[in-house]
């Protein structure tokens, strides 16, 4: 796993440079892989973040395409392409314009597999990016996968490593059904170690990034970089923290994180994603229905504020989740006693 | 077909016989439906089966349909089984969706019915996807997507025929304009004389035909069918045809005027095609006759079928929800 | 409230006659009022669902327009007026075609005041129906409220009688937020007791409908005439059902939901939408976060599969929530006892 | 103003003043972003001045204005106050919108800028409705909405023509074709030779112009607000113009071919402007300067505002979130 220690080590990639890996690795694999999106080709630089460079000029315009600024034909599109057996990869710029294509996504691409009795399926994945905290602003910073948790048929992948992003990415390209993969803008310059070439990693998946006996720390994407640094210090004074990393946020591995709590009697869970009604809300809940009795303290819950993503810095920092949350919440749930 | 081929008598009733197997599962289906014995949301095509008739008889059926909840006779004239057809406006297990899709998601790849979107518009982006994909695999197919006059005014439309032209993707937009989107007139909604006109607006090629001609609607269709096929791009058809149903089966059609309504009904393009039919001479009151009977059967073969079979098993609702494991219940 | 037995009783409207006084009253009472919508004017037959007849002879074609087949020119023509100090009603046919305006509602109508530091703010309401059981499929059915749950600067409402229905659309209307009404297709002709004329209900506040002291059944909508009946059938046993009614489903009203269930220490969650990562998560991780220790059992859930809605009677009846998964639950937390 | 109206030399003047006060405020913010004097996304209108104020003469401040992140020049030709603009790039809490919107957000009713978003093309949905209630209320104003070429290939700008054609709207569909949206080449994603062309699909009043040029921008534009203020509906321009700093600042713009930067920069429209106005004796070499320590002094005054100003409270942060109590929050 990525720890600061990592970034000093000499084999490593940043985040950009593992999605960009992978496209061109699953390119090069296998032909039916194709891609799509607002200005990705060379022709254009290579995508607003570079994440696309050189698949035009090494697989051709026609397997990689600039499009319009037209996100319901970009995505119609993949899912035709897909419906005929291709694999197609559409990248969304950024995650608040996906309320644009939302049709095609939700009443298509999730559902024409059930629809059609099992016929057709649609093997797209849609690449988008975001994140609070580049001060950005209200319409570029939203994290929306709680919509996409919410619809059967969908796939949510969120990695929080450059490995995990490559292997999952890849896993989202070669699965069989619609992925929804979120990049995060923030720190997307940030290092981890290498990849091997080629490996997938299992979507539907959690993974205990770190072990540990006292308390749950559980979540997807960037807070879980911060829980591992906050697990290594607190290790300093004895406090033995899990961490599970979802990579997977819907389909949810119900059977993972129950192990973890079970074993732990402690949980704390973590998204950037705003608090109310967030995909934080179904694993709590989901913990306190099959946990009942065996839970020390009640699982507690860190998210952003329930508010659009200002502008202003010092609005922005108050916005989103902090880092002292998770660890004041981890000892608020070492404090409380089960009061009864 | 080359555009100059010319339209012979035995075109005519090729295209007579689609369109009549339509018009005789549409007369069955609004009977079933008026006795009870049928119970689904159902959009007559009553009024516009030459049209899809005409554009059905340039197709293979490797080629590729998006259609509407108003999709029967696209389905139809594509070439979809009618005891899968018919099991699934049954909800039987024996539906070509398994009872699951239900009438308005009839889905039949072996027939090339991909989709069957209930969603206004949104087979257009869906139809540019099958075409890049004939494009990028040299499979010669196209693509033929229908859509009404009403979808013309979504979002999607203008997207999806933007892409197609500066992509070329051999695709055929086809909208049939039967002057009602629900319950509103043409003019009150969209403000162009012809939806041909439209293609304009992206170089494309917009051609506004009398749909109910068959003539005609041939003639157009197979010019934008060897367009596709010739990696020339794609065509915007406009087909001006009349729904004489309304808009879903038991609609009462208030706000059509009985002017309006009986002049396109003096017009029924069914009668005027059997008569044209019958007068080249290309068949017989007794052909004629024989295949009705010969449709008849197939249809009492297909609604047996349906009666016969299953509902889905309980088990089913678990399943097509995701590939290869089951999805996000709990 | 309303109950199988208020149905006998002479002075009754249904759910639909409710929505129709509600439109009628607030164009009568306020000209700012106006009205928008597919096939909505008389010229059209009044809208599929009948719930606009009359307006457009009354007031006019210039305040009741019928629209375009376009969602998107729909929502934002309803926030551009309401930016000028209009009230605008927008109705979106069925609730799965809202995915087409989505980032007019999300990235606009949710935003505007915030990110106009307050000078501009949208007080539209958005009129929508849907809710599984008519036998119309995968693309007809949706409950896709937790979506606009999660998104902060919009109010969410369900109506569960016909009075509720007039009061609440009234209090959507006449608020300054951006509101979205949900009216349930499959109930619209159940009737229940005639609301006072002009009476609004406060948006954010949630409604007792029934007091009881063992178990809390806390829910919106559909379900809860479900819970109202079930309540009345376990009285005979003894068993006191205290039934929340939520009402306004965003913002949430914590504090009613934590007085019933610190009273009673047992919680029913119950909504039509899936299950996962909907509506109901949000409202369990609330009540064990906040009454851990007095809860005598786990908070349950009924809600529908996690599945795209089928057509055949059978699947969709299977999909559905169902009332004897509600009485189980209830039954289920009355002999759990909290195992330790 | 009368289509017929002859452009003056003192209109000119008045063109020149307002594009040169949003040159002069553009050349400033880039070199303070270069400095890192600011921090803030800036999509610089360098190119594009001369269009935006020779319709902003036209317009009044109780006019309506929505306008995109690329949006300065249009809300300083609608007057916006330089210390509220200032102060929000600044984040500080006496900035129009608080320091909560940012550049990309900036309100100000006063001065009629309603909306500035951040999402291509969802501006000409909310024109619209503006425009609306100004036909229902009669107050006799005009709503102004800008947009890219790249927006015009989205599906809300469809809908919105098509909806304020039928609606006769008192709505300016205001395009600046600049070539490129982001790194793309217009050809590339826009399959029309000229935008207006589009305005045939919705029976509008469709003209392209040059935009860089004073006279012919200034009669189009009049022409267009005459025509909203009649009644007598919608009008879509498209001013052909240039994007000379790229997309964002900081923005390489490798994509741009080095012979049509050149040939673009040999025609900036700003020097032309200030010559024409030089040999039309409006305006002496000594006015212009005198002009631009006027608006020095303005920049001056607004930057030390907004250097002087606060950030918001913390607090700010739930507050404007709903308008009576505090939402959703636990
Ligand atoms: C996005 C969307 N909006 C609204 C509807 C409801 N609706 C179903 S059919 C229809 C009318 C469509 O008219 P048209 O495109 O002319 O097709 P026709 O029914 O006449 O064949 C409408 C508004 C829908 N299905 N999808
Ligand atoms: C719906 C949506 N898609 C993509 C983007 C990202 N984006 C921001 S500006 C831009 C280019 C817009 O080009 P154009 O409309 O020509 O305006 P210009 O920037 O040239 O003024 C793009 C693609 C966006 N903001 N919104
Ligand atoms: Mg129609
Ligand atoms: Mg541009």
């Amino acid at each position: 796993m990525s720890t600061p220690a990592a970034a000093a080590k000499p084999e490593v990639i940043t985040f950009t440079e593992a999605f960009s890996r992978a496209l061109h690795d699953a390119m090069e694999m296998d032909p039916s892989v194709i891609t799509l999106g607002e200005d990705i080709a060379d022709e254009e630089g290579g995508g607003i973040f570079k994440v696309t460079k050189g698949l035009s000029t090494k697989f051709g315009g026609a397997r990689v395409r600039t499009t319009p600024i037209s996100e319901q034909a970009i995505v119609g599109a993949a899912i035709g392409a897909s419906l005929a057996g291709m694999r197609p990869v559409a990248e969304i710029m950024l995650m608040n314009f996906i309320t644009v294509p939302m049709d095609q996504i939700v009443n298509h691409a999730a559902k024409l597999r059930f629809m059609s009795g099992g016929q057709t399926h649609v093997p797209i994945t849609i690449r988008t990016r975001t994140g609070a905290g580049a001060g950005t602003g209200g319409q570029h910073s939203d994290m929306l996968e709680a919509w996409f948790a919410h619809v059967a048929g969908m796939k949510v992948v969120v990695p929080s490593t450059p490995a995990d992003a490559y292997g999952l990415l890849l896993g989202c390209i070669f699965d069989d059904d619609p992925c929804l993969f979120i990049e995060d803008q923030l720190t997307r310059t940030q290092t981890g170690p290498v990849p091997v070439k080629g490996q997938r990693i299992a979507l539907g998946k959690a993974h205990v990034a770190r072990e540990g006996k006292d308390v749950s720390v559980i979540g997807y994407g960037r807070p879980i970089r911060d829980a591992m640094v906050l697990a290594e210090k607190l290790a300093g004074e004895g406090i033995s923290i899990e961490v599970v990393d979802l990579r997977t946020v819907s389909p949810l591995d119900t059977d993972t994180i129950m192990k973890s709590v079970a074993k732990t009697g402690r949980a704390v869970v973590v998204h950037e994603a705003p608090r109310s009604f967030g995909c934080g809300a179904e694993i709590v809940a989901r913990i306190q229905e099959q946990l009942f009795g065996q839970l020390k303290a009640p699982v507690l819950r860190v998210a952003s504020r329930d508010v659009t993503v200002p502008f202003a810095k010092v609005l922005e920092q108050e916005y989103l989740y902090k880092a002292s949350a998770i660890e004041a919440s981890i000892r608020k749930t070492l404090e409380q006693r089960a009061s009864r | 077909m080359s555009v100059n081929d010319s339209f012979t008598p035995a075109t005519r009733l090729a295209i007579y016989r689609t369109a009549r197997l339509i018009n005789l599962i549409d007369e069955r289906f609004r009977s079933l439906l008026r006795s009870g014995r049928l119970a689904a949301v159902y959009y007559s095509p009553r009024g516009q089966e030459i049209l899809a008739a005409a554009m059905g008889v340039h197709l293979k059926s490797s080629d590729y349909l998006v259609t509407t909840y108003r999709g029967i006779h696209d389905q139809l004239a594509k070439g979809i089984p009618l005891r899968q057809l018919f099991a699934e406006y049954y909800a039987k297990a024996t539906g070509a969706c398994k009872g699951k899709g239900g009438p308005m998601h009839i889905t039949h790849p072996a027939s090339g019915v991909m989709v069957t979107t209930g969603i206004v518009g949104s087979g257009l982006p869906i139809a540019n996807g099958l075409a890049w994909a004939s494009q990028l695999k040299k499979d010669g197919r196209v693509t033929l997507v229908t859509f009404g006059d009403g979808a013309s005014n979504i979002g999607a439309f203008h997207e999806s025929l933007n892409m197609a032209s500066l992509w070329k993707l051999p695709v055929i937009f086809l909208c049939q304009n039967n002057l009602y989107g629900e319950s509103s007139k043409y003019e009150k909604t969209t403000a162009v004389d012809n939806i041909s006109e439209r293609a304009a607006s992206y170089n494309m090629v917009g051609v506004t035909v009398d749909g109910n001609d068959p003539e005609a609607m041939w003639k157009a269709s197979g010019a934008a069918v060897a367009r596709a096929r010739a990696g020339e791009g794609p065509t915007l058809i406009e087909a001006k045809t009349f729904r004489f149903m309304g808009h879903y089966f038991g609609d009462p059609g208030a706000y059509i005027p009985k002017e309006e309504y009986d002049a396109h009904m003096a017009r029924d393009p069914m009668p005027l095609c059997r008569a044209a039919l019958l007068s080249s001479g290309a068949a017989t009151e007794a052909d004629l006759a024989a295949y009705d009977e010969e449709v008849n059967a197939q249809i009492e073969d297909a609604l047996q079928f349906a009666a016969d079979s299953p509902f889905p098993d309980v088990e089913e609702i678990d399943r097509d929800v995701y590939g290869v494991v089951k999805g996000a219940a709990a």
